[in-house]
């Protein structure tokens, strides 16, 4: 194993990075920029049953530290993505693939989860339950420990493949929905997603996103995220990916030290189209400073 | 799409609004007019988006009209400063469509990539026509550098201050083989009503990434899906669905 | 009414920018940086029953675009500050003060709040809701609708003054504790306080804080903050105070478009100890620029 | 306490570690040695607190030594520069308790404000003697300051590469009427248990605001809660009571 390899759901990371989904699309424009097998995955924009156009524009507004979006979940649908992305990004990636999912009802994950499992690229199921669940009334299923369970269980059942359940942060209690994950059969947890946030123009007195609110991300959540990881990982006995403003590979350590197995790095790969690999690069330097032979041995380090 | 450094060489306000600015660098990701450059502000977390106005080797120039905090600081930074750069985004003009007289047609800000279009129309042989609309004769840009390529630009000012008094399409009347136009959406919007023939335009957008990651940008056309940043900047008048 | 005017609980303002609790001490100061009657009022240091040392420190660190504190209540206790802090505030403040109360039941809420009833120079009692609940399992008040309802309706029963409860966001859902605040007869909300959050030391490998977490202020959580403002500003009649992030008038008035009747200015003055009085030079230009005669007509502006 | 704009107009890096800086702006409201000045840098929320090396009407010096991101930045600085800057922060060292003998130990940065008290103590007649405490050799500060004083600082080095191999404490068999300490708190520590007569100590502590403000630097003393920034950041020995 190399000095930055991780092991994540039985599956050797040759390093700890992954960009976050939504911000890397399919991988197609990444891979005109740079190595994609540089990395040690990355998530695939979150992929519903039906193509999605998502939501009006404006989409995107700037924070202090970080942006908000509201893009909506555009994608092609989980066919198109098995028919045109998985192919096309055969030919530029070589490793395993998390698939990120979304659904608006129990039986949308499970059948995006079930066409995912058949595809040998996919190495796990990325399962992002921050999205409103219809049938529930609509509030998100990742603000209930009950409407999580049930998601990861229905999951787990249609697939092999290790099942991540990507929470949310807009909760009272983040633990109590991990545990649920958890006893439900979750293999690992990924956190944390947006928080729910506003901006107002002045000029227009109207909120700058056409959809009203949108999910904060970027260095401004990293506190926070920094927190719930911590908070989570002394709770669960499974894998932890940490994400949540991370853009440097001084972030990155400090989140493995907070608890996670590995990161993901979403809103500082819009800001720089090579962050990741500036923080592959920069990571091994940041070891000798902590004096750590291997990332391994950083992973939960502030536990004590 | 390439990063790198650039160091401002010159910026110059040209009006209360409006600032030409210069910066030196490796240009050799740009290839047409119509596509944008991306700047890093400190201080700021997303990049901002500047059509690129002119263009050699070694450096460019942009147009930036003051619209708050970050285009307040760009014209503010002094000549010396470094900035991170993406350059050579977005999808350009396709001069090939232009005919042998085309009209371009720019609204405020939007003049700027028509300059680059109009030399690249020139050096190709076509004889451009040119329509510049602003709100008033303070706003003015942009215009001596059009009369330097031999090019007269019929104005337009809301007030009358300059020029013909009303709108871009007040000026349309002109034949013209094909058309090229930057603006606000409602300026482009009456520009492809208003003319009988083909033509693009250049958008605006909201962006996160500004190379086609993150879906910031998307708009529906008639065929599908498309990103402002990636798969435009520019669009064919006949690919647009005006929002109602 | 001069431009600036605004009305807060039946208390006239002269302008909505009014100091948060625990970034102003008690007044002391900022006194002698400035007059402290240009301020509309100032929300004094959170105040509990008996005199409180805090936390260990470290108790300070620093986020992107914002801070973390974990001061853990320090204080003289109640009967100190009214012995001794009010009268020599009396020398320097001619105007109604807001007394920021903290507890650890109920009835330490109600202790404090009866002395400072007794209080003339005392407008309002702004009662802080995220303290742990000692008597109810350690959870803040602040994330249970039940809890919250209890101190409100504990500490207005032994009141005349108006009471402002002061929300927490490690919430769920904001809108219902907001509205049994409400329904417990609260005079207005003010929201938020800070954000449970962390940062590690990667050469110590040790959380920061003294105390592990702490609270994230500052510009990182001024869009979450407009976010909840908007959210609870619509769905209580009772006028909300918004803060959380604000340093500039731009943000002051977003954050009155959002909902808020008044606003409050925190971590801002630890940065920039004349933050308030220069937020409130630059109000009317930013008036100006937004078309408005007066400020109190764009309360709520964005909500259309 | 001040808040003004200060220019960069030095910026030398002494050593691996240690820079010093000139600022040159409104010094009124520094008033003794001990006190200290908070910056506020690009991009960091916080200010950055700094002890007062020396100064005068026009400007200060500081020494900086490179923690972290903040002051990696400021070693950075182009002179030139403007920096706001609160000055005139803190209660410094009572000069007044000084005897005619004071030893003044100063260890790492610490040995910064020791320069302009040693000043402020010649002035008033007595004669101070310095001990200087560094890591190795390489990372000797001031010492030609201290020597165009008239005064030649003992140095203890912890490897023995210059001086005393050692510790501050090492050195301290010097008879003394009082003592000013700056450094480490574990120095500062062993300077009090080691001196017999009573003296100053500085002490160091995260700061949210540095005025007073906010109650993020607390220490507990024999005489209850003290703020450092405000209450400190000198203390006197008999104050202090140490953590275990
Ligand atoms: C492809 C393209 C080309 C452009 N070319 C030019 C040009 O040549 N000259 C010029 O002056 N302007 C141009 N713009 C608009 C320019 O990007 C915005 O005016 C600028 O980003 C505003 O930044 P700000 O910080 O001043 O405004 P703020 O309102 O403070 O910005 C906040 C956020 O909103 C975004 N934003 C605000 N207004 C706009 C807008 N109109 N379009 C896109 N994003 C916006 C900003 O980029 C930033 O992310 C172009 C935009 C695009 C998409
Ligand atoms: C009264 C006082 C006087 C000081 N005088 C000097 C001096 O003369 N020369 C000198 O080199 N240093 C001095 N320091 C320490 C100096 O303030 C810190 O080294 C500096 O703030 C670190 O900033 P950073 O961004 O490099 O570190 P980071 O670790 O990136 O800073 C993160 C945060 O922690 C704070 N912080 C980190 N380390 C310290 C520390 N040791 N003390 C206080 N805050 C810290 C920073 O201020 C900032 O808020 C003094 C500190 C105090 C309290
Ligand atoms: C533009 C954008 C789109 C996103 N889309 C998704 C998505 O489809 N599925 C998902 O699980 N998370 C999505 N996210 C959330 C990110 O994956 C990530 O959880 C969040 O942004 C926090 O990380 P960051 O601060 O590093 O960006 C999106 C984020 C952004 C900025
Ligand atoms: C150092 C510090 C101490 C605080 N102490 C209190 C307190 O005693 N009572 C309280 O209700 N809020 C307290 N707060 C929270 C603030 O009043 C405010 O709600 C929060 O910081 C968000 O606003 P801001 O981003 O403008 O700082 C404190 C905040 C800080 C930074
Ligand atoms: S701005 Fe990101 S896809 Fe266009
Ligand atoms: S740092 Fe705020 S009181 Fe000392």
């Amino acid at each position: 194993m190399g000095r930055l390899s991780v092991s994540l759901c039985g599956i050797e990371l040759t390093n700890p990075i992954i960009p976050a989904s939504g911000t890397f699309g399919y991988g197609h424009e990444f891979s005109q920029f740079y190595d994609l097998d540089l990395l040690g995955s990355f998530s695939m924009k979150g992929t519903t049953l039906h193509p999605r156009f998502g939501n009006p524009t404006p989409r995107i507004a700037e924070a202090p530290a970080g942006m908000l979006n509201a893009v909506g979940l555009q994608n092609p649908g989980v066919d198109a993505v098995i028919a045109e992305e998985l192919p096309r990004l055969k030919k530029v990636f070589h490793k395993p693939v998390m698939a990120n999912v979304s659904g608006f009802s129990v039986e949308e994950y499970t059948q995006v989860c079930a066409r995912f499992d058949a595809e040998p690229q996919v190495g796990w199921l990325e399962v992002n339950i921050s999205c409103p669940n219809v049938h529930g009334g609509g509030m998100s299923f990742g603000t209930d420990p009950k409407a999580a369970a049930e998601v990861t269980r229905a999951v787990k059942a249609v697939t092999a493949k290790p099942v991540i359940v990507k929470l949310s942060p807009n909760v009272t209690d983040i633990v109590s929905i991990a545990k649920a994950c958890e006893d439900a059969g979750a293999d690992g947890l990924s956190l944390i997603n947006t928080l729910l946030s506003l901006r107002i123009d002045l000029k227009t007195r109207r909120p700058i996103l056409a959809n009203t609110t949108g999910g904060l991300s970027g260095p401004a959540i990293f506190p926070l995220a920094l927190r719930m990881v911590w908070q989570v990982s002394q709770a669960v006995k499974i894998p932890v990916i940490g994400l949540g403003g991370i853009s440097s590979a001084e972030d990155a350590a400090e989140m493995m030290l907070a608890g996670a197995t590995a990161v993901q790095v979403g809103a500082a790969n819009l800001r720089d189209p090579f962050a990741c690999p500036k923080i592959i690069e920069a990571l091994p330097a940041v070891l000798d400073r902590m004096g750590a032979e291997t990332i391994r041995e950083i992973i939960g380090g502030a536990h004590g | 799409m390439k990063q790198s450094a650039f160091t401002l060489i010159e910026n110059e306000a040209l009006t209360a609004r409006f600032s030409l600015l210069r910066l030196k660098g490796d240009c050799s990701a740009i290839e047409c007019p119509g596509q944008f450059v991306s700047l890093s502000l400190p201080g700021f977390f997303l990049r901002r988006p500047f059509s690129v106005c002119d263009w050699d080797e070694q450096s460019f120039s942009l147009i930036v009209e003051e619209a708050g905090k970050g285009t307040a600081l760009l014209r503010r930074l002094q000549p010396g400063t470094e900035l991170d750069v993406l350059t050579g985004l977005g999808k350009g003009f396709d001069l090939v469509k232009s005919g042998d007289a085309p009209l371009l047609i720019g609204g405020g800000s939007g003049v700027s990539p028509l300059l680059g279009l109009a030399k690249g129309l020139l050096a190709q042989g076509a004889s451009p026509r040119v329509i510049l609309g602003f709100p008033s004769r303070e706003d003015l840009i942009l215009l001596d550098e059009f009369f330097r390529l031999g090019l007269a630009p019929t104005v337009t000012t809301d007030d009358g201050s300059f020029g013909i008094r009303g709108r871009v399409t007040d000026a349309m009347d002109l034949p013209h083989s094909f058309f090229y136009a930057c603006g606000p959406a409602p300026m482009l919007r009456a520009v492809c009503e208003a003319s009988p023939v083909s033509g693009e335009v250049s958008l605006d957008a909201r962006m996160g990434c500004g190379f086609g990651a993150c879906m910031g940008c998307t708009i529906q056309t008639v065929n599908g899906p498309r990103r402002v940043c990636k798969d435009g900047p520019v669009f064919g008048k006949e690919e647009l669905r005006w929002a109602d």
